[in-house]
């Protein structure tokens, strides 16, 4: 019998954590083991999860390749379909297909400084590289994660933020757009290109991560360029409306590239070199 | 007539009375024509009129991106500036945004199309301009002679005859986008939370679809036609959309796109409707 | 070179030799005044002097709905079924032209792009296509523009060539054209050795080598406004399109389970690229229509080395607007000429 | 009565105030009625949507029942006489359509007329026995199209 290409994986919710308001992290785990035990992938590849009977939607894999057994996606409620899976509890049924695209050049990350970049429910799938990164210590130099959102509140990956922040070999920046700010707020204040350009990483044996909304990306991509990094150096992922992920319903392309299957990960470099319709 | 068009379209340009003008030009056959939209006097040339001046121009008085462009002079039919009447009843345009260009009909299609048959609007009602010789209206009488058919026959016959046309349709919702009168944002379709129509076109989908784009316009349908001509499937959708302008004129004593000032007849009510149907 | 004739007063016994056979005969059909690829109750129906049906025959590969899935939920459980068709029914088609037949290896390379989708190929190995050559195009063809021909092979398992003498040259390309022509062997008889054949002319409209590069560099040009402007956003060129390919996944359920639907989708819709949030890239009526002829002329040849259209002009026809896609890239190909 | 045998499935779309106020009132003093009708409350008749018959439909009910105030009686003024000319006017529609006119029945039941719900019920209930489970309608249930 041939693979049907369209069948989800059923997943079992392990885990619902509420992370900012309206957004959600699902812990899933496969009800099949065996194909459980055979998945793999790698960090910034995308699948799609789906709540049966209202349909299926896109996000990465937010947790790291290098934690087995499980996937997680974090979501922000926006339509049907993510109103479904906020709604779901522990021990509902969830489909999952993936994982799909391509990933983040963790090889050649290895031996380098990485500059981890994630602006509010951007920081997902910066969150699989930071793990990634931070299990695997000793294959990186420098570790820099540059966190930021629209206020206190809207900070994902809460618990983890402050794990990191202990951590003596992360340098962890975190910063509130102004006016997002609380009375007890102890990172900085402040959009994060500026944010970027204070706290100037160098451009030296470095690779940067960077995702968050279009506009964000846009001006942290010019302050990086200010501090000397060239295009080639930054790595950003593209969110695209999709349906299929398998690189044939055709919705997902930015000119003749199909972000579900040549993306969703893609250099700055690449992306200037893209019709700009994204 | 067409120099005549292009005369007042240009005058119209020249004067900067209108900022454009939404008009027919050549197609890319004799048989064809396809709508252009005219900004500089010069380009009046551009404009044709013909039997083959199939589409309803006023479907894009309600674009957004042309609520911007100023005043519009939009070239009419008698059937198309029915549409003017009820865009501005239903407060989608003002009435003195748009100079509505009305053209003597004689009837366009080759064939000529079935509302040709029945049109009391050969010289628009509705209209600033007119273009061509006074037309008597043609009689009315046997409008609904195909909505008579049809019902002829008992409920399992109709269910049949639906059934199979709707069993065609594709939804490519080309009804939709070439109505003037479903101008909505956001159709109901397309609406997911919840999924009130099943989006597919598989019978219950179409079954579902087409009763609720018949619905949404009743008391409002114009009979211009245009739903039923852009179907690729040839589903005759005017056929349902005449069976509600009976009802309510039958009912109500309304037909839309005559009168700017009547009330819309499924937004207003008497206190003396028919009861007939309640227990 | 053909061997094997059929006269044209024979096709009924075709139709009935191919049924006893156990394939399923598709062709064109009238249904209330327009033609589509039906199932042949009555072989009399058969119309292969159409030229061109409402739809083309890639709803015999692709419908335009099809499960993918179904569920039943059981107190918070779910247990799936898949639908993919394993063993779809022998099928063969009669009587779509060489364009129809042109579009099925150039959909072939997506579905089999990385992942194959065995529902397409799953019903590509049931079927045979017989294609019918035009002797009789209209203007709204254009397939010699886009590498085609009006009794082009691409894509068939055999043509059928209209004579001079009221008869159909058959020529096989593939096994399964062959078994077509075993068949039949009964209602076949020899083929001269110069028979006549009616094959129409289409005048060629631009040059698919100018346009590609022309299109590649202007995708902001004001000529895609400029064409576009009145376009209405239906789905109508894409529905009736043998290359257009683009699908939505639709739930569908009540309390006790649902369906998982793919089912087509148009590029032209607003909706198509919209996000949850309401963020859409392709906000515009000049990004969508851009977005279906770059699609068409630039984007499918970068992937898969193919153009995504055969001049089959359905879309042409079937526009509201009268949008004419050979026309529109003919006017690329005379700006590409102009600006060089 | 033969386990299965098939039951029809009605749904009631009701107002708050009149008609399920009546329906209640059936319950409390105790009139018997026909078991198959399934009762949705709704405001008023005007927040009846005619997609909600439609939706009915798709779910398998067999028939429909619609009522609400009488007119003059709606408690938000005229919420029932638009709806008046909203049935009047779907119905006109579905019939054309070819769904018989019995299984959709439209009704005023007032927050006093207990008998009256009661009788409804079971002359809608009979109705629709009469015709049957509403097959042609299930028949659109097909998921695969292919032309």
């Amino acid at each position: 019998m041939s693979a049907d290409i369209y069948q989800p994986y059923l997943m079992r919710v392990e885990e619902t954590t509420d992370e900012a308001p309206g957004i959600r992290t699902l812990k899933l785990v496969f009800q099949d083991t065996v194909a459980g035990q055979n998945f793999s992938f790698r960090a910034g590849q995308f699948g799609l999860y789906s709540v049966f009977g209202e349909g299926e939607c896109t996000f990465c894999i937010a947790s790291s390749p290098t934690r087995k057994g499980y996937i997680e996606c974090s979501f922000q409620q926006v339509g049907r379909v993510t109103r479904a899976l906020r709604s779901l509890e522990v021990g509902d049924t969830v489909g999952f297909r993936g994982p799909y695209g391509n990933w983040f050049p963790l090889d050649e990350m290895k031996g380098k400084n990485v500059i981890l970049i994630g602006m509010g429910i951007g920081l997902a799938p910066v969150r699989s590289v930071i793990w990634n990164c931070l299990d695997l210590r000793d294959d990186f130099r420098d570790v820099t994660v540059i966190v930021g959102s629209r206020s206190v509140d809207l900070l994902v990956y809460k618990r983890e933020l402050r794990q990191w922040e202990e951590m003596p070999d992360v340098n962890l920046v975190k910063t509130v757009d102004p006016g997002g700010e609380t009375p007890d707020w102890d990172g900085k204040v402040g959009f994060v290109p500026t944010v970027v350009e204070e706290v100037a990483p160098s451009p030296d044996n470095a690779i940067v991560v960077i995702c968050g909304p279009p506009i964000g990306i846009k001006f942290t991509l010019l302050s990086l360029e200010k501090l000397g990094f060239s295009p080639d150096q930054v790595y950003t992922t593209l969110e695209n409306k999709m349906k299929c992920g398998l690189g044939k319903c055709g919705r997902c392309n930015v000119g003749n590239t199909y972000v579900c299957k040549d993306g969703p990960v893609f250099t700055a470099a690449q992306l200037k070199s893209l019709p700009q319709e994204f | 007539m067409i120099e005549e068009l292009r005369h007042k379209a240009r005058e119209l340009l020249e004067k900067g009375q209108v900022e454009l003008v939404i008009g027919y030009g050549a197609g890319s056959d004799p048989t064809r024509t396809m709508p252009v939209f005219i900004r500089r006097p010069e380009d009046c040339d551009h404009l044709v009129w013909n039997k083959y001046c199939y589409n309803n121009l006023t479907s894009y008085l309600t674009w957004p991106e042309l609520k911007t462009a100023g005043k519009r002079a939009v070239v009419c039919k008698g059937c198309d500036a029915k549409a003017i009447v009820v865009l501005c009843k239903e407060n989608r345009i003002e009435r003195e945004e748009v100079v509505v260009i009305g053209m003597s009909c004689e009837g366009v299609g080759e064939p000529l199309f079935g509302k040709c048959e029945f049109c009391d609007v050969r010289t628009p009602k509705t209209c600033d301009i007119q273009i061509g010789a006074t037309l008597p209206p043609l009689s009315k009488d046997n409008l609904f002679e195909d909505v008579r058919q049809l019902e002829a026959g008992n409920a399992a016959e109709r269910w049949e005859f639906w059934r199979r046309q709707f069993s065609r349709c594709i939804k490519c919702y080309a009804c939709r986008q070439a109505c003037p009168l479903c101008y909505c944002t956001q159709c109901i379709v397309e609406r997911n939370q919840p999924q009130w129509i099943a989006t597919s076109s598989h019978p219950k989908g179409n079954f579902a679809w087409n009763v609720v784009r018949a619905l949404h316009l009743a008391g409002r349908c114009i009979g211009c036609g245009e739903c039923e001509r852009v179907c690729p499937s040839n589903i005759p959708l005017m056929l349902a959309n005449k069976k509600l302008a009976q009802v309510v004129k039958e009912q109500f004593g309304y037909e839309s796109g005559y009168d700017i000032d009547e009330p819309l007849p499924m937004a207003s009510f008497m206190p003396d409707d028919s009861d007939e149907l309640f227990k | 070179m053909a061997e094997f004739k059929l006269n044209e007063a024979k096709l009924d016994e075709l139709v009935n030799a191919l049924k006893s056979e156990g394939y399923r005969v598709v062709a064109p059909v009238e249904e209330e005044g327009v033609f589509v690829f039906k199932e042949v109750v009555d072989p009399g129906e058969m119309r292969l002097d159409v030229l061109r049906t409402a739809r083309s025959i890639k709803e015999w590969f692709f419908p335009r709905v099809e499960p993918t899935l179904r569920y039943k939920f059981d107190r918070g459980s779910v247990t799936c079924k898949g639908e993919m068709p394993q063993s779809p029914p022998k099928t063969v088609i009669i009587g779509c032209r060489p364009c129809d037949s042109a579009s099925l290896p150039i959909l072939d390379k997506l579905f089999d792009w990385d992942f194959r989708d065995e529902y397409w190929f799953k019903r590509r190995e049931a079927t045979t296509v017989v294609a019918v050559a035009c002797d009789a195009p209209d203007s709204y063809c254009f397939c010699t523009s886009v590498g085609g021909s009006p009794d082009g092979t691409a894509g068939s398992d055999l043509l059928m060539r209209k004579t001079v003498g009221g008869c159909y040259l058959f020529e096989s390309f593939t096994k399964k054209g062959w078994s077509i022509i075993e068949t039949a062997k009964g209602t076949l008889e020899p083929a001269g050795q110069n028979e006549k054949v009616l094959v129409g002319e289409v005048p060629k409209r631009f040059d698919l080598n100018s346009v590609k590069p022309w299109l590649d560099n202007n995708f902001d040009h004001d000529y895609w406004k400029e064409i576009s402007y009145k376009c209405l956003s239906c789905g109508a060129c894409a529905f009736v399109c043998p290359t257009c390919h683009c699908f939505d996944i639709q739930d569908e359920a009540d309390l006790q389970g649902g369906v998982r639907l793919k089912g087509w989708d148009s590029c032209c819709l607003p909706i198509f690229t919209r996000h949850g949030s309401g963020y859409n890239p392709r906000d515009t009526r000049d990004a969508r229509y851009r977005q279906r002829v770059m699609h068409k002329f630039t984007y499918y040849v970068d992937k898969f080395g193919l153009t995504a259209c055969v001049g089959c002009g359905r879309c042409c026809v079937s526009c509201p607007i009268d949008m004419n896609i050979c026309t529109v890239v003919a006017g690329a190909a005379e700006l590409a000429e102009t600006s060089t | 009565m033969a386990e299965n045998e098939w039951k029809p499935k009605i749904i009631a779309f009701v107002c708050n105030w009149c008609t399920y106020a009546g329906a209640d009132l059936a319950g409390t003093s105790r009139l018997k009625y026909d078991v198959n009708v399934r009762v949705i409350k709704l405001p008023c008749t005007g927040r009846i949507d005619p997609l909600f018959i439609i939706k009915a439909f798709e779910q398998g009910a067999d028939g429909v029942l619609v009522s609400g105030c009488h007119p003059g009686d709606c408690h938000y003024t005229s919420g029932n006489y638009h709806a008046r000319r909203r049935w009047i006017v779907f119905s006109e529609l579905l019939r054309f359509f070819g769904i018989p006119e019995d299984r959709v029945q439209f009704a005023w039941v007032s927050a006093a007329e207990g008998a009256k719900w009661a009788t409804l019920v079971n002359e809608v209930v009979a109705k629709v026995r009469q015709l049957g489970p509403f097959t042609a309608y299930r028949e659109l249930e097909t998921t695969e199209v292919l032309s």
